[in-house]
């Protein structure tokens, strides 16, 4: 626990100052939180999920499933963040979680007395009585003590970028595989991205001592990074992870573009995810040391062999002292070379094997430490932080060796976690004594020790033939790529360790907790597939998925099954390879960017009149205009719709569709839309029609204009605007190709304003150049034109009428509406909105939103009758199903209160007026409601049983939801007007 | 002024980073030209004959003395001049062999020029602009920040003119400004 | 054994050596009375309710996997019954009922918790339609309350109510509805219908079925011929392949539907909230993970895996509702194939072929009827003929035109 | 997912619109109920090569049958849905 005088990669010029649950430390520039708590000689980083078991840290990577932490504070804090991942920075802010009241001394450790009653599955087994206390007593507490660490309670600040990249070879880590695949694909010209998820490039080359070229290992990894920079197709994303693999080579990495830092630069992103799109990828991710399986394997100070490489070599750390190598193959020799290689007295040095080699041997003297051959950890001591263990020879002699710190080599895992994000299972290595990719996604290679290679210079030549070949496969041909040249002797395999005996919890999932004794129980009671082991253990389900335990597990079940690792398998792998922030993912899309907004082009024109705007779909549309004086939206609404009704009054209806139709077929292509007909329609008029969909159901309404032989306008709805022009696209391009017609949405082309009220023909008569002629003779109900205004700008007008008043809609390209709409305000109309225009639509009957709900066809709104039986349509056949024509389904009626005053609600349901408050007695319910000044009344439109036979029955309307229950007469759903006296006058 | 840009409340004009410029285009006139089945040989006739122009293949546009045509799907252009002009009665003559539909108003458009603007587009579109694959003379039509985004190469400055619907401007210019908002992604790619 | 805090205390105290596996790994027979295709809820659930509640003994579950390993395994877990259609709504609360009693009845702890499921809305409109939902289910005897702002804001101060492109207007709150622990479901129903006799057949996968005369004579499985006279189909996803073999084409297409857990963090998200707005509906299981999705990917896929768009639309809605969510981690995702039928609703129904029976168009919202699926598809199965709860969940309604639409969407499973 | 536009090139799933299978014919107008069910309802919704229709949305707004399989999802091809 010291930090070693010379060597790392760590600038000692620098010093960084940070806190680690309120204590101050130092560090250095290429530490991170791990290593310098390390070398400040702190091993007791974090606590368990279940037990509150003390832990330290087990490896230097993602794979870390203990050193867990909140890193930061305030609305940047971010629990369980592995602590040999998070680079230091100056003022870096740490806290360990889930302890009661210290690390040091935690309360909630009692849950390891209870242990025995916590095995798997427990809860399944209890807390059912009595019943009632489980929402009351239980499951509180196990929602209390469950879960790591605490969520931020402030809106994270930060921002997060989403960009996209386009490489013909994608290379995941930059291990010696991956720097060898990408500099043969660079120097072949491909476009390669080369990420990594560490800060530097080098993967174990920078924790291990090596020589490749004549150069060591940091420095010919820096070399080759060079040589890449040099490739002008290779891009090089640092601090990024690969972390998902989709079809057809599309690839999910996150840049952390800003996490070594306290706070992101201004307006820097604090993540970025990159979406990826690569013809191929060579996935060289490297390996995850596996631990070993023997009790108390989880205290503080047993570390993956492999690990403690990684803290001398690159951080100069020493993580205990004299240190205790477990190993069951050749590679814990490499932790003793290391610690003989830095003049570390080794306590002794285990081995499952009996035989070793000569070299070990003279490790071993050199080392300094016992050889203990075929031996075994019997006994590990030390709660909070190991000192020393009981080791047994292979006779059975048992003595203690006091140690700070044990590093085991059990083994390897590679990474095979992207190769599998399809599907792909991964295959039992006999020969590596591992699990290895099997079926990979399309394009996919995989090099190095992520395929099992464990050897320098086997990793260097497969990652330079992978690279090639991508390169080659991607139209990058060139002569073989010359192979770094890496000594190293070919390495044993290690089998996976599995020891047996021992005192203590022999854990395989050290963050939940899961115990060997766990997957014997469970193999007891019946889960033994991998899968329901999985599941009823939770192993490997935190959030290091089981990099380190998960084959361990296997094993486990393996032997208590007495099948092969092959037979049993693993569990699938999931996207993300390490857990990805859920801001990183959204990007820029929160808050107010959440969706792009659409705004009409009289938008600041209507801002400027005090509208009230309201979010419909992706439109921003004026609801009402508050004036000086006006306390409530229901009294700018009433003096709106009395403005209209009374004189002019102009609404903004630019946000309904527009779809402009032109050429010879185009009457027969909207009979065939229509379920009336329009073919026959005259030059100049405007018709309103139905559609359905296929199903027989109303699809939209809207009225269509002949402006020429040829060439026709339809509106549709704000709301299915795209889905009919879509529509409208399938029906022509599938079903009716040879029809000479052309379409394409003018919404946003044409601004576009209703005028309306008994004063609308002198406001358009004012609007529009002089000259024109818009007496009701020359320009009559449903009559459509094109005029100019504004002084010689193209317009089109229509005499069309929502709120059963004289009214036009006026339209004109989208730059003119601002001016058009000022011109018409100034005529005296008054600027109204949406929900005048609401109430008069509902005062006139005319079905919308409420009604046209998709559940509703033309009978029930009362238009059965304009179903052409002429023609074939589009949802003619299925209309006539039995169930559609019922007489009994709801129809529209019109309702008003018996008694004045009574509010009625859209949502409330209508009952016969004497019948109990059941279900079965439910005849309908109210779509729309208005208070309507005309009548003085609230009134609604509904669907209701049988509606248009019971004119005149009184009902009742009931809403408990809102706590209503009026009495309301059924009338005719057209309150005003109904012979339609004013719109034509 | 009678006329409204489509970007009201926008600045028409923002410089960005490393000398790289956005600007709106407009007013321009646009004329939406589908050919008939079976008539997009002698569409292409007309417009040659008429223009002098050749209508582009998929994925691409070409311009003549001011007239510019965009491909935007099989047998659908967009021709397109700059400013205000009776594009729609200079047409005409097409309307035997397509259907013609005036969209002016329908679009807006900035103008995105200078050395990063690959890099800003990186955080916008998924397309591959790299010089290799997408250069001056090609159009694409994508989606981007949730909306229909049209992008067309003018020139190797590199120009890029970005186009969506009218009533979506403001939230593509802020699209625009949040891709643009950090340091550059990549400077390998956008030098 | 019956599990108890009894037996669990025996157990720790003699080193948990006296479990029993919860269910027999059963072998198959030649022949069973009733034959239930599909180990997920479902399947299990029939199993079970056949035992329990008609008498039939002799029934197998054929799983082609394990038991669970369909979408019973990789659900939400959201349980409710807000339903708007009656047809709907009486099953749905059939089920509810049946989970409230749920623990009891099978001996085991499904952890079933009820911890109220809000759905909120964000416009007028929306309220409407919530408030005719809301009326309906009281018209039911159902609990259902109309929220507005203020209402929401003392449940979830912090959402964000402040900066919303789309602003919580409200919402309708379920106070029974919550969720259940998916995996408990199956293998509680598991264990209980093995103590009544049931055979749970796992890794035995059906790849025929014999008729003749128009009636069921039996299934072929992988692991032999297996004879039978009623069969019933409960394999979700896969239904359309399985009722393929019977020569059947149904309504329905299948779909993958992703989900989400985040690493495990203290209680943070009480209740199951659906934004309303964009696709994103989340709770928080007892262990502490955020469990959360969205929509369907919308494409016929049997890969039970899904593609990044959708990854991004649920997480861009999620950070727009919550946006403390933003420095949380997203853990593991997954797919799950889901049975859309062309109306939204389910099919609880008899076949055109005697003795074939079929529980299936689930869509994403199959788990919460586990208990009453199982319970009206035994008795259609036992009795030859529906329930009255089941009565509108027919085949032929799409013949008829009587749908059990609630979305209106018409025959476009993708857009349920 | 990436899909292959005849006219745009590849891109990604998000710029197309599903609707569901392709090979359907829509019925005479005169078409017993039967047809009509079949055609609005039932699907053959295999685990394989299916074709289907995709529209796209974003891109040239072209509706396409795609050929893939919905184990996989492979695609085979993706052609103009106008014959
Ligand atoms: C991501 C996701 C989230 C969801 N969220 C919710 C939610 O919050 N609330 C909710 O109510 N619902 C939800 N659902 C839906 C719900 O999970 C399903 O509707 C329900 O589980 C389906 O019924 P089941 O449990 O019987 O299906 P499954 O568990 O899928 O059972 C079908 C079984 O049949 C087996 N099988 C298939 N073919 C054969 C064969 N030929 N032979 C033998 N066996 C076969 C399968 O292996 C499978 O085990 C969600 C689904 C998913 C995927
Ligand atoms: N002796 C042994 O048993 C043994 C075992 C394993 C490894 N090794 C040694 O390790 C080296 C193997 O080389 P290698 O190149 O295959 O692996 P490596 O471990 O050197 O490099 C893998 C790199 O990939 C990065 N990475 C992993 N997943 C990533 C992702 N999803 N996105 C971005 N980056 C990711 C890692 O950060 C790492 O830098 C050799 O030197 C070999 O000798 C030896
Ligand atoms: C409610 C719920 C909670 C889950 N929580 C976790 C979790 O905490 N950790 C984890 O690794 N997986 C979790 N999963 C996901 C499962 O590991 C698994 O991915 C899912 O059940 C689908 O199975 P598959 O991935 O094997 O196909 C959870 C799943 C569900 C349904
Ligand atoms: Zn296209």
């Amino acid at each position: 626990m010291t930090r070693i005088s010379t060597g790392g990669l760590i600038d000692r010029s620098k010093t960084l100052r940070f806190r680690f649950d309120g204590t101050n430390y130092s560090g250095r520039p290429g530490d991170t939180l791990a290593s310098a708590l390390l070398a400040n000689g702190v091993r007791l980083m974090g606590r368990s999920f279940k037990y509150h078991r003390p832990r330290g840290v087990l490896s230097a990577g993602p794979e870390e499933p203990s050193a867990l932490v909140e890193l930061r504070s305030g609305a940047r804090r971010e629990p369980n963040i592995p602590a040999p991942v998070v680079e230091l920075f100056h003022g870096l802010e740490a806290s360990s979680q889930n302890r009661f009241p210290s690390l040091g001394f935690d309360l909630m450790a009692v849950n390891g007395l209870l242990a025995p009653l916590f095995s798997a599955g427990f809860y399944y087994k209890t807390f059912m009585w009595p019943a009632s206390w489980w929402e009351k007593l239980y499951e509180p507490l196990i929602r209390h003590a469950a879960g790591l660490g605490r969520a931020a309670t402030e809106d994270d600040p930060d921002s997060y970028d989403r960009a996209h990249l386009f490489c013909d070879v994608l290379v995941v880590g930059s291990g010696p595989a991956g720097l060898a695949a990408a500099l043969a694909a660079g120097r072949r010209g491909a476009r390669v991205v080369l990420c990594e998820s560490g800060p530097l490039l080098g993967g174990r080359l920078l924790a291990e001592h090596t020589e490749i070229d004549g150069m060591p290992g940091p420095a010919w990894a820096a070399a080759t990074e060079a040589a890449l920079r040099d490739c002008p197709g290779v891009t090089i994303l640092r601090r990024t992870t690969v972390a998902a693999v989709f079809d057809h080579g599309s690839y999910v990495a996150v840049e952390r573009v800003a996490d070594h830092k306290p706070v992101p630069d201004s307006h820097e992103p604090r993540q970025r995810v990159w979406r990826i799109v690569a013809k191929r990828c060579v996935l060289a991710a490297g390996a995850f040391e596996r631990l070993a399986t023997f009790g108390d394997n989880d205290r503080p100070g047993v570390m993956l062999a492999g690990a403690v490489r990684t803290y001398l070599n690159r951080y100069a750390v020493l993580p205990g002292r004299a240190p205790v190598v477990a190993t069951s193959g050749d590679d814990g020799w490499r932790t003793v070379a290391d610690c003989v290689r830095l003049g570390i007295g080794v306590a002794a040095i285990i081995d499952r094997r009996s035989e070793i080699t000569s070299q070990q041997r003279q490790l071993a003297e050199a080392s300094g430490a016992q050889l203990l051959l075929g031996g075994r950890i019997a006994r590990v001591y030390g709660g909070t932080g190991l000192y020393g263990l009981d080791v047994e020879d292979a006779a059975g002699k048992r003595q203690f060796v006091s140690t700070e710190l044990l590093a085991v080599a059990g083994g390897w895992n590679p990474a095979v976690q992207l190769a599998c994000h399809l599907g792909g299972k991964p295959v039992w290595s006999e020969h590596t004594q591992a699990f290895v990719p099997g079926t990979l996604p399309p394009g996919m290679s995989v090099a190095g020790a992520a395929r099992g290679t464990f050897g320098l210079a086997a990793a260097l030549a497969e990652g330079s033939a992978a690279g090639a070949a991508a390169a080659d496969g991607t139209g990058f041909a060139g002569s073989a790529p010359a192979v770094p040249r890496a000594d190293d002797a070919a390495t044993t395999p290690a089998p996976i360790w599995f020891l047996a005996g021992g005192r203590g919890k022999a854990f395989v999932d050290f963050q939940h907790d899961v115990t060997t004794a766990d997957i014997a129980q469970a193999q007891q009671e019946g889960f033994v597939s991998v899968e329901h082991m999985k599941r009823y253990t939770t192993h490997g389900m935190a959030t290091d998925q089981g990099k380190t335990g998960g084959v361990a597990g296997m094993a486990a079940m393996a032997a208590l099954t007495g099948r092969s690792m092959a037979e049993t398998g693993t569990t699938l792998h999931r996207p993300p390879y390490t857990p990805i922030a859920i801001g990183a993912l959204a990007g820029h899309h929160r808050g107010k960017d959440f969706r792009p907004t659409r705004r009409t082009p009289a938008h600041d024109w209507a801002a400027e009149q005090g509208a009230s705007f309201v979010e419909t779909g992706p439109w921003l549309r004026a609801e009402w205009f508050t004036q000086p004086g006006e306390r409530t939206w229901l009294q700018s609404c009433t003096r709106e719709v009395n403005a209209v009704r009374g004189g002019v009054g102009v609404c903004d209806v630019s946000t309904l569709g527009k779809i402009e139709i032109v050429g010879p077929d185009a009457g027969a292509f909207l009979d065939f839309l229509y379920i009336n007909t329009f073919s026959t329609l005259p030059v100049g008029r405007v018709r309103y029609g139905t559609m359905l969909r296929e199903d027989g159901f109303v699809f939209d309404d809207g009225t269509t204009a002949r402006l020429a032989p040829d060439r026709w306008v339809m509106t549709t709805t704000t709301a299915n605007a795209p889905r009919v022009l879509q529509h409208m696209e399938f029906v022509h391009q599938v079903l009716r190709p040879d029809w000479r017609v052309a379409f394409v949405s003018v919404t946003d082309q044409w601004a576009q304003f209703a005028v309306a009220g008994p004063r609308a023909r002198s406001v358009i008569a004012a609007v529009l150049d002089a000259g024109f002629d818009v007496s009701d003779a020359a320009f009559p109900f449903m009559a459509a034109g094109n005029f100019t205004s504004l002084g010689g700008v193209e317009t089109r007008l229509f005499r069309i009428s929502f709120s059963g008043e004289q009214a036009y809609e006026i339209g004109v390209p989208s730059a003119y509406g601002d001016a058009l709409v000022r011109k018409i305000a100034a005529a005296g109309a008054v600027p109204y909105g949406l929900e005048a225009l609401s109430v008069m639509r509902i005062e006139k009957g005319h079905p919308a939103g409420g009604e046209l709900n998709g559940q509703t066809t033309a009978m029930d709104l009362g238009m059965g009758r304009m179903m052409s039986s002429k023609k074939d349509f589009i949802g003619r056949a299925m209309a006539q199903r039995p169930a559609l024509r019922d007489p009994q389904r709801p129809a529209l009626v019109g309702l008003k209160p018996v008694k004045a005053g009574d509010r009625l609600r859209a949502g409330a349901h209508l009952l016969p007026r004497t019948a109990t408050h059941r279900i079965e007695n439910d005849q309908g319910w109210i779509s729309s409601v208005a208070f309507s000044p005309s009548l003085n009344s609230w009134i609604g439109l509904g669907l209701l049983a049988n509606g248009p036979a019971r004119h005149g029955e009184i009902i009742r309307t009931l809403d408990p939801v809102r706590g209503g229950n009026a009495l309301a007469e059924v009338v005719s759903p057209c309150f005003i007007d109904p012979d339609g006296v004013r719109l034509r006058g | 002024m009678v006329e409204h840009s489509a970007f009201a409340g926008a600045q028409a004009v923002t410089a960005t980073q490393g000398g790289t410029t956005v600007r709106a285009i407009e007013p321009l006139s646009v004329v939406s030209v589908t050919a008939w089945r079976g008539q997009e040989a002698a569409l292409a006739d007309a417009v040659r004959a008429t223009f002098g122009l050749d209508l582009p293949q998929a994925g691409r546009w070409t311009a003549h003395a001011g007239l510019t045509a965009i491909w935007a799907g099989p047998g659908h252009w967009w021709l397109q001049r700059g400013g205000r002009s009776a594009l729609m009665q200079e047409l005409a003559a097409l309307g035997d062999h397509a259907g013609l539909i005036d969209i002016s108003d329908a679009r807006a458009v900035l103008r995105l020029r200078g050395p990063l603007a690959r890099d800003i587009l990186l955080g916008l579109l998924p397309l591959d602009l790299h010089p290799s694959v997408f250069t001056p003379g090609q159009v694409a039509s994508t989606i981007a920040a949730h909306m229909t985004v049209q992008v067309r190469q003018l020139d190797d400055k590199p120009t890029f003119d970005l186009s969506c619907l009218r009533s979506y401007a403001g939230s593509l210019w802020r699209a625009l400004e949040l891709a643009s908002a950090g340091p550059p992604r990549l400077s390998a790619l956008s030098a | 054994m019956e599990y108890s805090f009894v037996s669990l205390l025996r157990e720790a105290l003699r080193g948990h050596t006296g479990w029993r596996p919860a269910w027999r790994d059963a072998a198959p027979k030649p022949a069973y009375d009733a034959v239930i295709v599909g180990g997920g809820g479902h399947g299990l659930a029939t199993a079970y309710y056949l035992a329990k509640e008609h008498g039939l003994t002799h029934i197998a579950v054929l799983e082609k996997s394990f038991i669970g390993s369909g979408n019973a395994g990789r659900n939400t877990t959201i349980i409710r019954s807000n339903y708007l259609l009656p047809g709907n709504e009486r099953f749905y609360e059939k089920s509810m009922q049946l989970w409230e009693g749920l623990e009891q009845d099978l001996n085991y702890n499904a952890m079933v918790s009820q911890r109220g499921v809000l759905n909120l809305y964000h416009s007028d409109s929306q309220r409407d339609q919530y408030a005719r939902r809301g009326n309906g289910m009281r018209l039911h005897g159902v609990d259902a309350e109309l929220l507005d702002q203020a209402g929401v804001r003392k449940l979830y101060p912090w959402l964000d109510f402040a900066n919303a492109r789309f602003p919580i207007k409200g919402g309708l709150l379920q106070r029974r509805g919550g969720t259940a622990r998916h995996d408990a479901v199956v293998w509680g129903y598991a264990r209980a219908a093995d103590r009544l006799g049931v055979d749970i057949i796992q890794n035995c996968e059906v790849t025929g079925i014999r008729i003749e005369g128009g009636a069921v004579q039996g299934v072929e499985t992988t692991r032999g011929y297996i004879a039978t006279n009623k069969a019933g189909l409960a394999v979700a996803g896969n239904t359309s392949r399985v009722a393929a073999l019977a020569g059947l084409r149904l309504p329905i297409e299948s779909h993958v539907l992703q989900a989400f857990v985040s690493e495990g963090i203290k209680p943070m998200v009480d209740g199951v909230i659906t934004y309303g707005a964009g696709h994103f509906y989340i709770s928080q299981s007892d262990k502490g993970g955020l469990v959360f999705g969205g929509d369907i990917d919308g494409y016929n896929s049997y890969a039970q895996r899904g593609s990044m768009p959708v990854v991004e639309d649920v997480l861009e809605s999620g950070m727009a509702l919550m946006p403390r969510l933003g420095r949380l981690r997203v853990l593991r995702q997954w797919g799950g194939i889901m049975d859309m039928s062309m109306d939204g609703s389910p099919i609880i129904d008899r076949t055109p072929v005697d003795g074939l029976y079929l529980n299936a168009g689930w869509c994403y919202g199959g788990f919460k009827a586990t208990p009453a699926s199982g319970w009206c598809f035994a008795h259609t199965i036992a009795r030859d003929a529906p329930h009255f709860i089941n009565s509108e969940l027919r085949l032929d309604r799409f013949a008829t035109g009587a749908l059990l639409d609630e979305r209106g969407a018409g025959a476009t499973p993708n857009l349920h | 997912m990436r899909i292959p536009c005849p006219h745009c090139g590849e891109r990604g799933n998000d710029e197309f619109f599903y609707l569901g299978a392709a090979g359907l014919t829509r019925p005479a107008a005169d078409a017993q109920p039967e047809a009509w069910h079949d055609y609005v309802y039932l699907r053959d919704n295999p685990a394989g090569k299916h074709s289907e229709l995709w529209q796209h949305a974003h891109g040239c707004r072209r509706w396409l049958v795609v050929t893939r399989d919905t184990r996989t999802h492979a695609v085979f091809s993706a052609v103009d849905a106008t014959p």
